[in-house]
């Protein structure tokens, strides 16, 4: 898409971003999946906006690379045993202007096969949240949140059409308790 | 320093196995009212809340509130290891990261110690406020066990229709479909008490999911009957009580929208 | 309008996990004779007949022959929800598309309706002559399902070999080979009645396949005796009596040429 | 093999043809196959006669398409259930020359894995049977509907010398029930 | 020829049993003075030693000392076979390649014979010398099974600590650690002679595999009572009696240095 | 390596060598290795050594001629159950210059899966003991077997390293028996 003719006013940043997610089978139909996200500092570039997990990478990294620096993302959100069970991938990027800045955001994909290990979150992971897919798109995101995870949610309407027996599902029939209960003070 | 003395110990272990099903890690919060303990599943559309009162315990001694983060299936492999007569002892120190177990045998001549490493775990808390039921049924516990485990071979979701006659419990599934009703006031098992009995306000149907009634049922152990609560578009509650000192409680979910499970 | 009710349902369900081992569906075939069934396994080696008498059921009624298809899962599932001491009612209407079952509790507390969808079936009945014949021997029904499932251990086929002294089961395979044989008028358990009795024109021997005999040993809760008859070159007969009013028979074809089961 | 010079005198056409078979295993070392026939119009061409279950096709068809008319095959003789099972392979291909015709049959061969779920045929799928290989070769049939057999057999006893442990072997000690008892009326 | 006969047939069962977990394959050595087997397990830190003494049996008939080869598995099938209450025969041949075995029923009505081929098994006996124990302890065979299943899921090695005053098994894994100890003289079941009871030289410290020691309680239900001998840095000995007549003795190797196990 | 300038002195014989071996799990971190050892004749070349079963192939062999080679010393010396679990490596060549002769070892690796089905040896395979890598180096050998052991041990470590979960290490903290109790004469 459009860049500025003077490239040099834009700095490129780019980015290791972890979309982290697990699935609640609910029944033989339905999956219901949570999402890993964390909160920004309360000052500087969009501040006190969620987002998903992310770090800093240098422009030419190399598939190790990357796949080191999602290790760090991953050891300080998830348990050990939380990290038993996740299948990895490498699903593509997501570019985003902003006035002054040019964010890159190389998405990994990590999926916890096994739902029974959440939902505990690591100790000294502050300031995160597991949330569905609705309460995601209620939280206050950026655009760039939303490209990552419609990105990586391309391949799962195919499988779903795809796949014999288990559907995945994402419409859950269930409301979770939050919404009848609210969180003790 | 914490410490509480269960004579009883086969409840502690029936416990830990009904819990475990549920979630996999949780917190027991310790204070001097006794030993509490709220969990959600990871998909968050059940929730289990225990309370041992500090009276289920002889002696009981809590200085400081303490939270005792436990991996469920630590615990229960621990618990395993008591005879189903001992009396089992928990003990913590404050800022300690075990939590011990100490089983002892009736006659005192097998004395078993455990430690059980602790993990810290970021839960929250829900907030369950008391409520009025319309339909508040109590079914002995084996029988409401049996009714779920067989109506999940035929199906997912279960209605539970409750009127002032009796109640019904309704499956449909890919191999056909099916019912089985309660009548008030029968008397199901031949011991007293064992009878099904309905308070009611006014009539009412819910549908929730069976696989989590398995888990729950999982507690019938624990008490010979069974309370089951109910109002409209409001999560099921389902208890069970520990002698008189303590209660199990468990809340699911209902479906949305009509009772079609398919 | 078809309507049978079997006081000790328990027997359905024994019946109906028989005949699951042998095949996955199968036409219950309803008239004022009674119900009776005929199917195959799917190498079409073994044959069940059922036949519950009309006498079996209170009331009985079937006022036009009618066939229900069903696949014999779901109707285990179904009876799987039965308790053990309820009364079973079957129901279907002619033209209908759903068979239904009925339990009743014995002080008919609790109550269960199912509703299982029919099949159509395309199944041919084979006619099964009156056959006299050589060797008639009648077991205790847990002796001979012990001995089944011990010889099944060691070898594929067992060679039955019957005399006026007793009968003899052989089999032999990779790891030795072995035979067990029972006298004539021998107690084996204490109970009166539970006697090995042979009734023989002349001596006889058969070889046939223990994977099918381990199917048809699963009736044996069915009855107390089961009368195994024998003719050279013909198929085994295996009978469990239903009470006074029906029976459960298997036949079983015989192996080919030698004895030799390799 | 030999053609008319005048080629336009013979109409070729072509069918999806389909081997549609279920092992019984009967013991550790026997399987016994039973093969889907079923019978042709009364009238016609090759009348009254036994063949495996065809349909038209067009002379230049795609793998879908042969794919898709092997469905609306399977759709008529077989259960949901005895679909679920199925094991599918293109085996190759066919060719019978009549006085006035040519027919070449596309050879599917479709193996049902779990024997326990036969002997039922759906309902409505009138004149056809489910044979043995010996009562398949005893029954009114064309050779086309030989040479169809031995195609899609070329691959079992190659199998066999090569599978250890649990052996397919044709040879069943066991007569099917059917000689000892006659169908009743 | 060889011949021995044992009313108590359900003993060969169980020591059958127990030996297969070990060994896979094993020589029975038949002599005047009874049978006798020695195997080890295939990593070599195990070995069990049995004997039954020509007093077990009646008749006894043993004219040239015969090693008979056999495959655990096969040998076990074919006691399956034997009814508890069976009578079991054992015969064999000089020079022939097959074992036969006898089970005949208390009233001689069934009687099954099995013939299982022999196998020629090259496995060296070790010589294991009279040893003076530092620490003999006498346990209930129940309870050591009870304490070596629960501990081993908990960690892999326990240490054993043999004083005066009792003895302590201790474990340590992933989950935490634990340790259960036994007084002297203590009465855990109220049958007489079900005692912990130790005899000491001085106290003693050894750890050993869980692993290995599970399979040696797959004999507890050959004896009431184990007897547990420790010397420092040898093998720990494991030993059931077979009534008055005959004793299953297990070896293990320590572990080699400190006590941990990680 | 160097090699004398009259090559036609030196006789280069080639070998199928075969390292049998099985692992028995000790615990969940401990795996000990036992393997295979032949004693070879009294007299003649090497003798009374013991080595690493070998049998003469012609220099040009093929793959398949040296797979049946390798199965002639397993038949010889495992029984039917020990082959069974199997799993066998081409793992590369072994010189050895000897003062007049050149001998070649291709070394294959058969590790047992399955540590249950020993120790029993094969009835008449005299001269041959299964033995721990610390007796093998205690024993009477020669410097080509301590070559072939090396070799055929490369994958092992670097297996361990990247296996997770159950670790492959040789270090057993038990004893065998045999240093407790002496053999039975």
């Amino acid at each position: 898409y459009p860049r500025r003719a003077k490239k040099s006013a834009v700095k490129s940043e780019e980015f290791i971003s972890g979309v982290i997610s697990y699935n609640s089978r609910l029944d033989s139909k339905t999956l219901c999946s949570r999402y890993l996200l964390v909160r920004r500092p309360k000052t500087g570039l969009l501040a006190g906006l969620w987002e998903f997990p992310a770090i800093s990478v240098s422009s030419q990294f190399s598939d190790s690379e990357g796949e080191s620096k999602l290790s760090e993302i991953l050891d300080k959100f998830l348990t050990i045993d939380q990290r038993k069970g996740l299948q990895i991938k490498h699903v593509g990027k997501v570019s985003h202007l902003f006035s002054h800045r040019h964010h890159v955001y190389h998405v990994y994909k990590a999926v916890l096969e096994d739902d029974r290990i959440v939902p505990a979150k690591k100790s000294g992971a502050a300031n995160c949240k597991w949330v569905t897919k609705a309460e995601l798109l209620q939280s206050a995101i950026s655009s760039s949140v939303k490209k990552i995870l419609e990105l990586s949610s391309e391949g799962e309407v195919m499988n779903a059409s795809k796949r014999r027996g288990q559907k995945r599902s994402t419409k859950c029939d269930m409301k979770p308790l939050e919404k009848f209960f609210k969180t003790a003070s | 320093m914490f410490e509480a003395r269960l004579v009883q110990g086969s409840l502690l272990k029936k416990i830990l196995e009904t819990i475990g099903n549920i979630s996999t890690e949780a917190n027991f919060d310790c204070s001097s009212a006794g030993i509490s303990l709220q969990t959600m599943d990871s998909s968050h559309v059940c929730l289990v809340s225990l309370l041992l009162r500090s009276e289920s315990f002889d002696p009981f001694r809590c200085d400081r509130n303490l939270t005792l983060g436990m991996k469920m299936s630590s615990v229960s492999k621990i618990l395993k290891c008591a005879g189903n007569d001992d009396t089992i002892t928990i003990r913590a120190e404050e800022g300690g990261d075990v939590v011990s177990f100490l089983f002892e045998s009736q006659n005192q001549d097998k004395v078993s110690d455990y430690e059980l490493k602790l993990m810290n775990i970021d839960q929250e808390h829900l907030g369950i406020p008391e409520t009025d039921y319309d339909c508040v049924i109590q079914i002995p516990s084996g029988e409401f066990q049996r009714i779920c485990r067989d109506l999940s071979t035929i199906g997912e979701s279960v209605e539970i229709a409750c009127t002032k006659d009796g109640v019904r419990f309704s499956v449909a599934g890919d191999v056909g479909s099916g019912s089985v009703t309660l009548r008030q006031n029968a008397t199901i098992d031949k011991e007293e008490g064992s009878q099904v009995t309905i308070t009611m306000n006014e009539p009412c149907t819910l549908s929730v999911a069976l696989k989590y009634l398995n888990f729950f049922t999982k507690a019938s152990s624990l008490s010979g009957v069974v309370t089951i609560s109910m109002n409209k578009d409001v999560p099921l509650a389902v208890e069970y009580l520990i002698g008189d000192t303590g209660y199990v409680r468990f809340y699911l979910a209902p479906k949305i929208g009509d009772d079609d499970d398919e």
